[in-house]
């Protein structure tokens, strides 16, 4: 195909040789990857709930080689103007120099901008967090909530890692119950969260589509795309990212294996917060 | 269903492209999609700095997307924020594929989208004003990028979400495509959809940007008139 | 004239090959300009207001090819302490990469923050917005009225141009009445506006001093003046700029080229603002 | 004296120590001391950026501290502060005289200690940390450099404060050596002490690091087991 | 008409120069000007850093112009402000021309006024102090850069106005003349004035400076006592 | 010694030739210095007091050729939430590009922000400064007292210099008294100072340590540690600093040096503050 020669020129890692490229291709041409994954499997996801104290809410989840902390943190203050009666989440992410040989430190960069959005994105357009019923005073006073993603390691696939790990420390988050003057006292009542929306992401290489990319397999990609689906398997996020394109098969093949893929993952959600 | 602005649910909003538009700019568009008012300006290929960037076999793009402060309701801190940023990735996403980035080694492509006054759709908009201003430009491209964005309003799938339907919709979905390769190059989205409606949304979305197509087209032959595009 | 002699050397442009400058400043020496213009002759100059709804008020100018948005918005705040019963007018200026192959994206330079203060300076000194008239309570709350001038195309003389864009956009603004609660409601009021500053910007190119310099004459300059004047005739602020001196001749023949052609811009700005 | 968790005037809290935990970084180290949970990485030697920095004769060591925004009482804002800045500047110099810095001219070594959860002797445990992770990146250095802090608390100088006793202490004082040569490299001091207090307190805080040594080279040999340290 | 200090309407405040007062910089001169308390610095010529900066046909010029948290009623924050970048940029423009630039191909000089107490006119004094320790420095200068402000107060025109004049004044303007060519160098306005009253201040002006020349000259001599200047 | 000879090609100075380090060393060996001081000398020390009529407190030190404004302000604000009845202190130090060729503009680096911090380490924990009697109301409303350093001359053993200036302008301070709206009056009160806290700074050069650091001697160090003492002789505060090591005998040395030394450096603020 014509295109597919353009694209591969272009598209032409600039860190692996695109011998190592080609070889992935190959690879996945046949069903099969490097780690002996099938094209729609996930590596090991490790989640632990509760791991920091002073966080109100956290997890530490592994995924293969990459590594993530979710703390959350609720505060009080005022709600947005547009949305008066709306408790507010606010999502951040830090791919911290020790995560990678390239992450520098300083002010967040472009990738980590879009991880913390798109893991946002999807649990906020879920509706698993009921911000309705954070709010304290309308047009006055609502709880805050600060969902801070601290990347350790990075061996791949940060956007599903980070989703896991906020939706797991929001689940199990204790946060303080104020007393009459707006004061955080002792006692502890578990964020309004209804839903667990989990993000799937999948890479392009030639013409296959591999979920949860590891390391060399997102530096070889052509493309990317991540769906976040519900509890009720609606898609309630989606984000193709980088260079490259999808068919419209393509994107419904990615929606379909996230769809039975998510819900895998908030058995194993589940599990780990019992 | 009757939609607020009177419009059938697979119409698009009134769209004008103007190419050519700015003095400096090595090409240029003006878009006025709806309410939207939306310039984008393409400079290079010229010099990568820094030179660290520098790409032995191909070209880098640059894209910026900024939003002036008195563009939107309340009035915006200059400068990209945390939105502008992301917004700037998607587009490069979504338009890089179409440039033949091989054909400048060790240079650098720089793109610039300045949202004057905004109303729902304005990445959509941008994208198309660029791959205007790339063509008024003479960067030789695979094929120019429209887009467009389809959502769910009212339990229906609707084309092209006007600000207030934007805002009490269940889903907003931006597309773009590469036409002649029949590739999804942008695709966002947030709401809930079933699996149904995802396929729904997007087969609508790529007609809008059929529709766009044809205007960008247009826009260029008004530019270059007598010169022969496609 | 041995001081002639050394500018020369000291200000050769570093962009602008020195035989082009020569050039320039010959044709100056017979009072011409390369695009025919008079040496006291302004671009051709248009004036659009109105023309971002979003803002309470706007304008597009074109100066030649240089291309600049200003909007306003109004917002209500504190006033400053040593002012208690002034509203206060906030002008910024960006010069954005897409104004020119060499703008930066990036917080304001030198230049641009020079173009928003010496702007600012002539609508401030003319007393053109009455902001005694735009307390709310004093020592408490004032209006904080916002100009941002946002330049597009970059071809020479941004001064004049923003200035005459923040003036007219001024004149033009309909800012929302508060109701008793300080909200601003949908009923509109004009600004206090009582003046029209207008700023003219000559270049000194050799001997000659060229009014509304195109970007080819700034790229060569000596030296440079802007001379802002009121309805009145009165000078409301003068900034000499770069490098090079004027005699005290050439000033005051500045300030007279300005009060005319000042008189002649506003009468543009008046027909704009029907 | 009965201190806040029955610990006698010269006993540690319980350390754990964990090297070779992470995946990307040349070295690392996990530490639980106390409450405290960090983890240390090293990567390097590497090629210098920017540049300049560059010596002809060695290395450059790069220490960088930072606390997650989750890691304490109130949350902080991501990035280090002025005090994160400092903390990395002492444990620069509590970890380079240890380290062969002229192995490796015209390279650099980089040091990352991330507290994810922070309870009085950050500094200390990360300066621990730290130098487990050099030795499991293979950094050649003259030996390990185990930190710890002695204090005073009512009247009595202990060893190795928690936060309560931080908090009500009449002084802190963080220390680190390098044992071999029996050298102070770190040494901080706020609060009021007699000079006869000082020196007692250095003297104990050095026994408290040779305690803290012995765990480093446990926690070597249980990653190496089989190879010889020492 | 009655001045708030007595003086004459065409009467400087009382003026102290003083070269050389700064053991690390090339150049330095202290001046107190009426209550403003100012010290500049210059270093160079040396190598520029950014290199890109580098002029192959002479030096480049930056200008700093900083104010001390503390030298003003209420608090500063630390660095320049956007009025301190304004003021660094006209003081470059008024002391460029008076320098033998293409002295120093590929070099850099460096001009530092730091304002430890201001009283207005902190821009005046800083440029007269600049030129003097541009000689102490042993910069090649076609001149010194002497430099004062006229303006309105009461209807009456009248030479360098005090902190209550400039506040109740109805115009201010700055100048800074190269005496020997007789150009104007430094010229900023703000205020009323008619085209009469324009031509009388900066007349009045330009004497002003030409007492701070004699001031300037006077410092140096003091300092380099025995060398001749002129 | 084994540790001596690798610690010399460890810490070789990049600026000085390693010559002109051992030439500085072998003079400290005989306890001569370049500037013929004792080993445990003070260069001459200059303070002067109330230097800045806008600073409600100031004073200007000269410590060799190392020159040093403190500037006092005083404002009122909101406590910090862990200790709602203590005035708050924030002591900042600049190092402006006029002091040395290679200090550059822009937030301070780490070396301003040590300095910064161990100045102000040995004032509040000596306790020098009240801060219970800078409440206004609990957990509301207490003075904030700004140390602004600004280094203007740099020869050396700034936190000497800078530790003087602050301590002298705290202890001459006179504060504006508040109105019953919290405003500040005419009226003045001195800061309550209680204590005067000194740090006196030494660098290892070989094995000897050197009090007081002029420029060349800073370049060539091995080590630098600082010491705080108070009126009563208590070590306040300490901090090893740079790379290199300490014996336990030399920390002691280095501690009853600067308690003598502060002893003397005290009578001398005393005089400047008559």
């Amino acid at each position: 195909m014509h295109y597919e020669e353009n694209m591969r020129v272009l598209n032409m890692s600039e860190i692996l040789p695109l011998i190592r490229k080609e070889y992935l291709i190959s690879l996945a041409k046949e069903g099969k990857r490097e780690d002996e994954r099938a094209l729609d499997e996930y590596r090991p996801l490790d989640i632990r709930v509760n791991v920091v104290d002073k966080a109100e809410g956290s997890a530490l989840v592994s995924l293969g080689g990459t590594m993530v902390f979710a703390g959350i943190k609720v505060d009080v203050g005022e709600p947005y103007p547009d949305t008066p009666e709306d408790g507010v989440m606010i999502t951040g992410a830090e791919l911290i120099p020790m995560a990678a040989p390239d992450f520098e430190a300083g002010p967040p960069g472009e990738e980590a901008v879009e991880v913390a959005r798109v893991v946002d994105r999807g649990i906020r357009e879920s509706k698993a967090l009921d911000t309705k019923a954070l709010c304290v005073r309308e047009n006055e006073l609502v709880r805050l909530v600060f969902v801070d993603l601290h990347v350790m390691d990075y061996d791949g696939n940060l956007i599903d890692a980070c989703g896991v790990a906020a939706m797991s420390a929001l689940a199990t988050c204790q946060m303080p119950v104020l007393d009459e003057n707006d004061k955080p006292t002792e006692e502890r009542l578990p964020l309004p969260v209804h839903d667990l929306a989990v993000p799937c992401t999948f890479v392009k290489l030639g013409d296959s589509l591999l979920l949860d990319p590891s390391l060399d397999e997102e530096k070889a990609l052509d493309s990317r795309i991540t769906v976040a689906t519900d509890q009720e398997h609606h898609v309630c996020a989606m984000q193709k990212s980088n260079i490259g394109g999808f068919s419209l098969e393509e994107v419904m093949h990615a929606v379909r294996v996230s769809t039975a893929r998510g819900e895998e993952i908030r058995g194993l959600m589940k599990e780990a917060m019992k | 269903m009757e939609r607020v602005d009177g419009r059938r649910f697979d119409e698009l909003r009134p769209i004008k492209i103007e190419a050519g538009v700015l003095k400096r700019a090595d090409g240029s568009c003006y878009i006025e999609w709806g309410k939207n008012k939306i310039y984008a300006a393409v400079y290079g290929p010229k010099k990568v700095l820094p030179r660290h960037l520098e790409k032995d076999d191909r070209a880098i793009l640059r894209c910026r997307y900024n939003m002036a402060p008195f563009s939107v309701e309340e009035r915006k801190r200059p400068g990209p924020d945390r939105r502008a940023v992301e917004i700037g990735k998607v587009m490069q996403g979504a338009l890089e594929p179409a440039i033949l980035m091989h054909y400048y080694p060790k240079s650098m492509i720089e793109i610039s989208v300045e949202v004057v006054q905004a109303n729902a759709g304005t990445r959509c908009a941008g994208i198309t004003a660029v791959s205007v201003a790339l063509a008024d430009a003479g960067i030789p491209m695979r094929d120019l990028v429209p887009s467009c964005a389809a959502g769910k309003v009212d339990g229906q799938v609707i084309l092209d979400l006007a600000k207030e339907e934007d805002n009490s919709g269940e889903a907003d979905m931006p597309v773009a495509i590469i036409p002649r390769l029949n590739q999804i190059t942008l695709l966002q989205m947030d709401g809930k959809l079933t699996e149904q409606e995802v396929e729904q949304a997007i087969t609508l979305a790529m007609q809008g940007c059929q529709q766009v197509y044809q205007l960008q087209i247009d826009a260029l032959r008004r530019k270059y008139a007598g010169a022969e595009y496609e």
